[in-house]
């Protein structure tokens, strides 16, 4: 069944909402003359037509609910109804960001809380809550480096990337006034250590990794790693995405880090809602606290206090020196009740874990594949389960191809073409919340499907994939040359 | 342990399979040092029961919106959230999606993005809108850079009367940037000369409407000024409700339009998440931060929609990308989109009369009251007030008798003694002729 | 995808919830040796599992919310999330039965709120609320007939029915002891009022109709038939399965009957659930109310007071002689609470204009497909279309395929082979929460369906309908024949 | 008003098409003595906040569990409902389908109506359960009328150990049939002598396990002395939690076994809806009363789930049906399985320990207070007590207190003096050791 726009279903008139009468005023409109003149254009629907429009619109769409996600570097792991019961508490969604910090101390509270959870997890002995995201959590972490090499009168104008990092790091460093260097991999699939010592000079900020790494790999020499930087007066930012394989595991103060964002969207299942809102708190050490961006909670005698202001006592009094702001309000306060909901539900001994079971999913499927997938590199890996399109070598299919095959499999491919590393990749995640069902399932299609490209009898059928889906592969390049990003009328078309 | 699957039987199978002996040999990579992360200090693993427990217990202790007779605004409004927009935001298919980057299997998403973006370039007044920003503060900001890439100039100014924490979210993205950034500081009561300031060097004017202190204004002028120097006005929207009784940016000469979406979307939620709109000239749309969601057609010719401009995006373009935004807002998005067509064209432009209405109903009361002035004479559903006293003792006594009376404007400027007396105050639907007498007599009360 | 048994995704051990520490007691269990010796047999599953399961199971239904359901006599309306969410307050969701009246005051102010909307909607004196579902409102309303004829010595033996009855009606009235007689219909498709004054008798306690009748017809004679029942003794107890139709429009009591049940699932939007739960209270005349059954709720100068004993002063005292309870505890309040929900929203003019809208809808049905297919009767029909098979004669092409092929085309079929008055009946009832938009779509696929079946070419394809859904036509018969209820352990088949 | 989507646009264009001029012509059939039936004393149509706010206002009159230590059971538990279980239950898809009669659109609810009967059958240790009835105390009535059919006997015996509204509605049920109801008086210190009354007229005994004043008791010679006649033996569960700790009625000897299921499947809610489960042996299948859902194939030979058996219920068999039982509870009935497929069997028993011994422990604090005594020597999460006091003013007391403290017999027994000073007490789950001692400490105060 084909779903309209709502713009094709306008009846005019109609709503979906009954309003309650306006009160009656003395004096008229208080709107200066500027009230708007035109229609908005908005189409109008009655309640049925809207929630049946919005269910269809759904059943067209996959998510952790309906099955296996192993997109890589994403997390899709299991997202309790919990959380989202608890952020609906009305003693934490109606309450308003500016009510007197007496009316809202459980909300301080909570946001105290959780930050205490992520300093002992990490060993980090600070934390900046209100990044919105990963790259925000990134940007954060590189402004606080900034500010703090600014404080020692020593800016710097480097900042150096792995090849093998998401885009999100080297945009950052950019947005933070930095040029960025790439650091080569080595043959194991990790950092050139080599490489980044000849790389780190006088000039050089921070190094921005990503650890596990986005190969599915621990990089063995970290430590290492952060010495050298250290030692030539560079700061480390290690990019949180894979912090899910480590958590419970390994504290990242021990890595002698400055710098991680953990995402509280997929770390701790808070959802990720197809495309946010997330929440990237930014752990931070020694170095950094200082400069910790506006606002923060501190715990005081008479109750938890909210500093907003440089001026606060709590601010400048106590050698805090921070470097601004990095949204509206206390950061994402809903996403925090969940990720707390969650963390609570699992325990220290459940995320520990989960860092477990989710190591353990990647290496089985990893195990189980090896002999028709071409893994990248010698395991073990943490966990991710990369592989390279060598097995698809002359057989005419593409990664692309294979990807959307196991669409019709009844699967969510896992992320392709990424990292950039290796030829052709395709980076499996299948997270602590698979069965090990759901991954012999998985592991059955895979091999069947690896068998049938091989055989190459089935180009035509690959490149056609997927075929069971509400819509068969879609145009990008006519999208991307015309772009059409708005529905207009059919009359004002025609016209034009 | 309610959310692992793996029973201990299926992980010692799984170990043989991978060929190890224990879990320890899978993080053999990890240094010695860094091994023994094991968080002992945190409790162990809690039932549903406990967890929920322990956060209602944090949730008590807070005052609400139903608790308290709530007035208060500053970029955060309380509106009733009808109930089958926060079923359909919690149905799996939606709740627990990725980021849309296989359309085949992601059109759900996909339409509600491009029926999103239709929506806020039909409210904004202007042609293209984004698939969303973290919120109102850093749509603000990426439209300064945005405005900064397109210009190739380098002088930002902002309004007084813009959300100090969208001022300071621009001043902290754009810090280490070529990139100056003038803000004027907050006066309720004078009028900025924004005009008299935009010369060839400014990128762009950042102006609020609303403004932070509730005065509506005409933007053709600054319009005019600003776009015969080659400047982009920026406006930013902080009640996006609003745009359903007041002439659209758009139509005033805006070429960046920013809002806050929150009002439409979710509850008010301590401040977050919200989300940010972001709506833009034609022209401008390959300089657009953000997803961009476009209509094409899959193989069988029929109408699908995409992701689409990617090669804006970090995760092609790296450090030369338009932003370093990935994870957005979709959920909220998606919540406002539901609203909107909920409301559709007469529940839009209803509530928001319903909104001026009860704000100016409060307005008239307040005015009564001897020593109390109402500052701007045009507005939507908020306003500044004088008060005769000091706002954060007003403030203050009036949440003890159960009312939420308004935002100290010392809580953004302490350093600003002239605001001590000033309180911004917002009436939204959810406050009806009780409540605003209720508040009007304890106010006489507490002066 | 299939999805498997919960039975047999079981790991043992395995569990989606975990429960607080059991506290400790000083001597032991008090069980008196009766402790469970074996297993139940539970499969263990952990909570992604179960939520992923119960998703894809919710996948393979089709509801109100996704799409068109013209399921005659059902009245499948729009269910509004207003009244689910009314429903949560923990006001009314956390509250025992038996909590002391004092502490459930607005509870009780719910169920006498409700009371009252139902009482001046159908202008009855008097309402039982208790009875869980339709037929059991049948049974309250048949059980104060007999109760009130009892009363005055005169218990009479027989209950006339008319043969388009549901089959409730007949099964309702033996289940209160009583025989049933039929009553035919004319060719206008309703009750034949001389076969009615022929049968009825001294020996006759009432008779049971439906009106709007199951051909979707108002009863034109329905102030007569309650007349000569009357005078011939004999009590008139209305069917509400079609009240929808009426509500606002027609004042029950003015049609002269004596109970009529309200389905508050179906008419009140409640929702139907996939069979429940339902409610049925039964609206009385004051010829029935004092036999209103236990318990009832009345206002008192001290505040709402629940009467739950024939003891009570406010029975006994007040006249009233229950005839007994209907079941445990106050009646469906949660069901109550959605009720009152969806009528304050709909308010009197709502509702009117509800009933205005569902008979206009029907009536557009009919006036579209009048010329395909083969109307039953002569109209105005009221919130339903009826048509027959002859338009299906020669074709071979059944009722039951032409229905199966639309669900092809993305509709809930219509109601099937009810009423029994007509040849292979297909009773269509839109209900007022459909667009025009929706309808035009059903009408154009339902011409096409038609002319496809008259083409005499597509036997095969009809036969075979549905095509496209997650099963094709079950074997009933095999069902039936060796019932196969619950699941049984692979190993125990083959042990038996 | 916005439920309704046809606009005056689409009813004058529908009335065109029908070929009347106004809806009242549609309505001609209605005698004149019976137009004008538009109710207009009734308030119109209401938004969704001022019908929140009503309603809420009415849900804020209520003492909830929340406000108050609730000890509350007499058939209805109070238990912790799953988050995912709630979430689960509001898909569109399970709540606004039909009862599945086009079983290729409804292969959810069926499948999941199977689960549920195999779920009910291995709890109550019966080969063979339906779909679900209304409630336990109509399921309890419904399983009579079916021994009545079984045995084509008349008689039937009533503990005074069964709930008295299983009671009540027994006998309305079966109050003008043939059947002979004999109901023996409650009398929670003496043993019941139902063997001895067993005979050869007897169609069944009906028993509640754990009974209405908590007693657990073996019932194998019960059922022995019931067969041994001819008779059947029918077992009420009042708490169906009961059954993970407790030897099951089918492994007793019970041949038919009801229950109400609410106390795994959804809160109080003032007592409505529960959930009716029905069991009993494979022989009587034919005669069960309700809904079955079996197992078939479809035409492609793949397993699949169909309503079955049909020929017994009243749309075929009209006054010869086995009851006339149409819409039962099947959104219950998947709360019921959803709950029971979460816990599974270490969860499910689990959590039945978790209750015995919470109701231990209660008993055994409540035994220290002097004059109180419990009555019942083998309990599970319920139990009788008998008081220094009159019971009903103790719980009057206790209220005020914010403790709800149990039921006193005499709110059903009121004619029975002898019960004046016995109160029903429940623990579950959600009583912590923090309620139990506020409950002890709270009766210390007021005996």
């Amino acid at each position: 069944v084909e779903e309209p726009l709502i713009f094709e279903m306008d009846s005019p008139g109609k709503s979906a909402v009954d309003l309650p009468p306006a009160p009656e005023t003395a004096g008229g409109d208080r709107l200066g003359g500027l009230k708007r003149k035109g229609r908005v254009g908005l189409p109008g629907l009655s309640e049925p037509e809207v929630v049946r429009h919005y269910t269809r619109l759904s059943q067209k769409n996959y998510g952790i609910d309906t099955g296996f996600f192993p997109l890589g570097s994403c997390t899709m792991k299991h997202n309790p109804r919990l959380n989202e019961k608890l952020a609906r508490l009305s003693g934490f969604s109606d309450v308003h960001p500016f009510q007197p910090t007496k009316t809202v101390q459980g909300a301080l509270e909570l946001i105290d809380t959780l930050a205490d959870w992520l300093k002992r997890m990490t060993g980090m002995p600070a934390v900046a809550m209100s990044p919105a995201a990963g790259a925000h959590g990134e940007l954060a972490g590189m402004l606080a480096i900034r500010a703090a090499l600014e404080a020692r009168g020593d800016a710097r104008s480097i900042v150096l990337v792995p090849e093998s990092a998401h885009g999100t790091n080297p945009a950052t460093a950019a947005a933070v006034g930095y040029k960025v260097r790439s650091i080569p991999a080595n043959d194991a699939g990790r950092v050139d250590v080599d490489a980044l010592k000849d790389a780190l000079g006088p000039d050089v900020a921070a190094f921005m990794i990503t650890n596990p790494n986005t190969c599915g790999l621990f990089e063995r020499d970290m430590v290492e790693i952060s010495a050298a930087c250290h030692e030539a007066g560079a700061l480390v930012y290690m990019d949180g995405a894979n912090y899910n394989a480590i958590m419970g595991r390994v504290k990242i103060a021990d890595l002698g880090v400055d710098a991680m964002h953990i995402n509280l969207h997929k770390t701790f299942s808070t959802p990720h809602g197809g495309g946010g809102p997330g929440s990237g708190p930014t752990v931070l050490s020694d170095a950094l606290a200082p400069f910790a961006p506006l606002p923060f909670v501190v715990k005081q005698d008479s109750g938890w206090h909210l500093v907003e202001h440089e001026a606060d006592p709590a601010c400048k009094g106590a050698g805090k020196t921070p470097f601004g702001r990095m949204k509206g309000y206390h950061g994402q306060f809903g996403v925090f009740v969940r990720a707390l909901s969650y963390m609570m539900s699992m325990g220290g001994d459940g995320l520990r874990q989960a860092s477990d079971d989710a190591v353990l999913n990647a290496n089985y499927l990893m195990a189980k594949l090896s002999d028709v997938l071409t893994p990248s590199f010698e395991g073990p890996t943490m966990h991710e389960a990369l592989f390279d399109d060598r097995f698809l070598k002359d057989t005419g299919v593409s990664t692309l191809d294979f990807s959307k095959a196991l669409i019709d499999e009844g699967f969510h491919p896992m992320t392709m073409y990424f990292p950039l590393v290796v030829h052709g990749a395709l980076l499996m995640e299948p997270t602590e919340t698979e069965s090990r069902q759901t991954l012999d399932v998985f592991i059955t299609a895979v091999r069947a499907l690896a068998e049938k490209a091989r055989s190459g009898q089935a180009k035509e059928y690959f490149a056609a994939a997927p075929h069971l889906t509400p819509r068969r592969r879609l145009d990008e390049t006519r999208a991307a040359r015309k772009p059409v990003l708005r529905w207009t009328a059919p009359e004002a078309t025609a016209d034009a | 342990m309610r959310y692992l699957p793996l029973t201990d039987d299926d992980r010692k199978a799984m170990l043989d399979a991978v060929g190890v002996a224990s879990v320890d040999d899978l993080f053999r990579d990890v240094p010695d040092s860094a091994r023994g992360g094991e968080p002992t200090d945190l409790p162990d693993h809690a039932s549903e029961m406990a967890v929920e427990r322990t956060l209602s217990a944090m949730a008590r202790k807070n005052v609400t919106g139903q608790d308290a007779a709530s007035f208060l605004g500053c970029g955060a409004y309380r509106h009733h959230v009808p109930a089958s927009l926060d079923y359909i935001i919690q149905r799996g298919e939606f709740l627990t999606a990725y980021t849309p980057y296989q359309p085949e299997i992601a059109q759900g998403t996909l339409q509600y993005l491009y029926e999103f973006q239709t929506q806020v370039s039909m409210m904004t007044g202007l042609p293209v809108a984004n698939a969303s920003m973290y919120d109102g503060a850093t749509a603000c900001a990426e439209a300064c850079a945005m405005a900064i890439r397109v210009t190739k100039r380098d002088r930002v100014l902002l309004s007084g009367g813009l959300h100090p924490h969208y001022t300071a979210t621009t001043e902290t993205f754009l810090k280490h940037t070529s990139a100056e950034v003038e803000a004027l500081g907050p006066n309720p009561l004078a009028v900025e000369d924004l005009v008299g300031r935009v010369d060839s060097r400014t990128a762009c004017v950042v102006v609020q409407n609303p403004d932070f202190f509730g005065h509506l204004k005409d933007l053709t002028t600054l319009a005019d000024a600003c776009h015969e120097v080659g400047a982009l006005l920026v406006v930013a929207v902080a009640e996006p409700l609003s745009l359903g009784l007041v002439n659209p940016p758009g139509e005033m000469g805006a070429d960046i339009v920013v809002a806050e979406g929150q009002s439409l979307a979710t509850p008010t939620n301590f401040g977050g998440p919200g989300v940010g709109l972001f709506a833009t000239r034609e022209k401008f749309m390959r300089q657009m931060p953000g997803r961009l969601c476009g209509e094409t057609v899959d193989e069988d010719g029929r109408r699908g929609f995409v992701l689409t401009l990617s090669t804006r995006e970090q995760h092609i373009r790296r450090e030369k990308a338009t932003s370093n935004i990935c994870t957005n807002s979709g959920l909220i998005a998606l919540a406002f989109t539901v609203h909107m067509t909920l409301l559709g064209e007469a529940g839009f432009t209803g509530l928001a009369e319903v909104n001026h209405a009860t704000a100016v109903r409060l307005a008239e009361k307040l005015e009564q009251i001897k020593g109390v002035k109402v500052i701007p004479s045009a507005f939507f559903n908020e306003f500044a007030v004088r008060l005769p006293k000091d706002a954060t003792e007003v403030v203050d006594k009036l949440a003890d008798k159960g009312i939420l009376a308004g935002v100290p404007a010392a809580r953004f400027w302490p350093e600003y003694e002239e605001l001590a007396d000033v309180m911004m105050v917002a009436a939204t639907e959810l406050n009806d002729e009780a409540a605003i007498d209720a508040y009007v007599a304890a106010l006489k009360e507490v002066l």
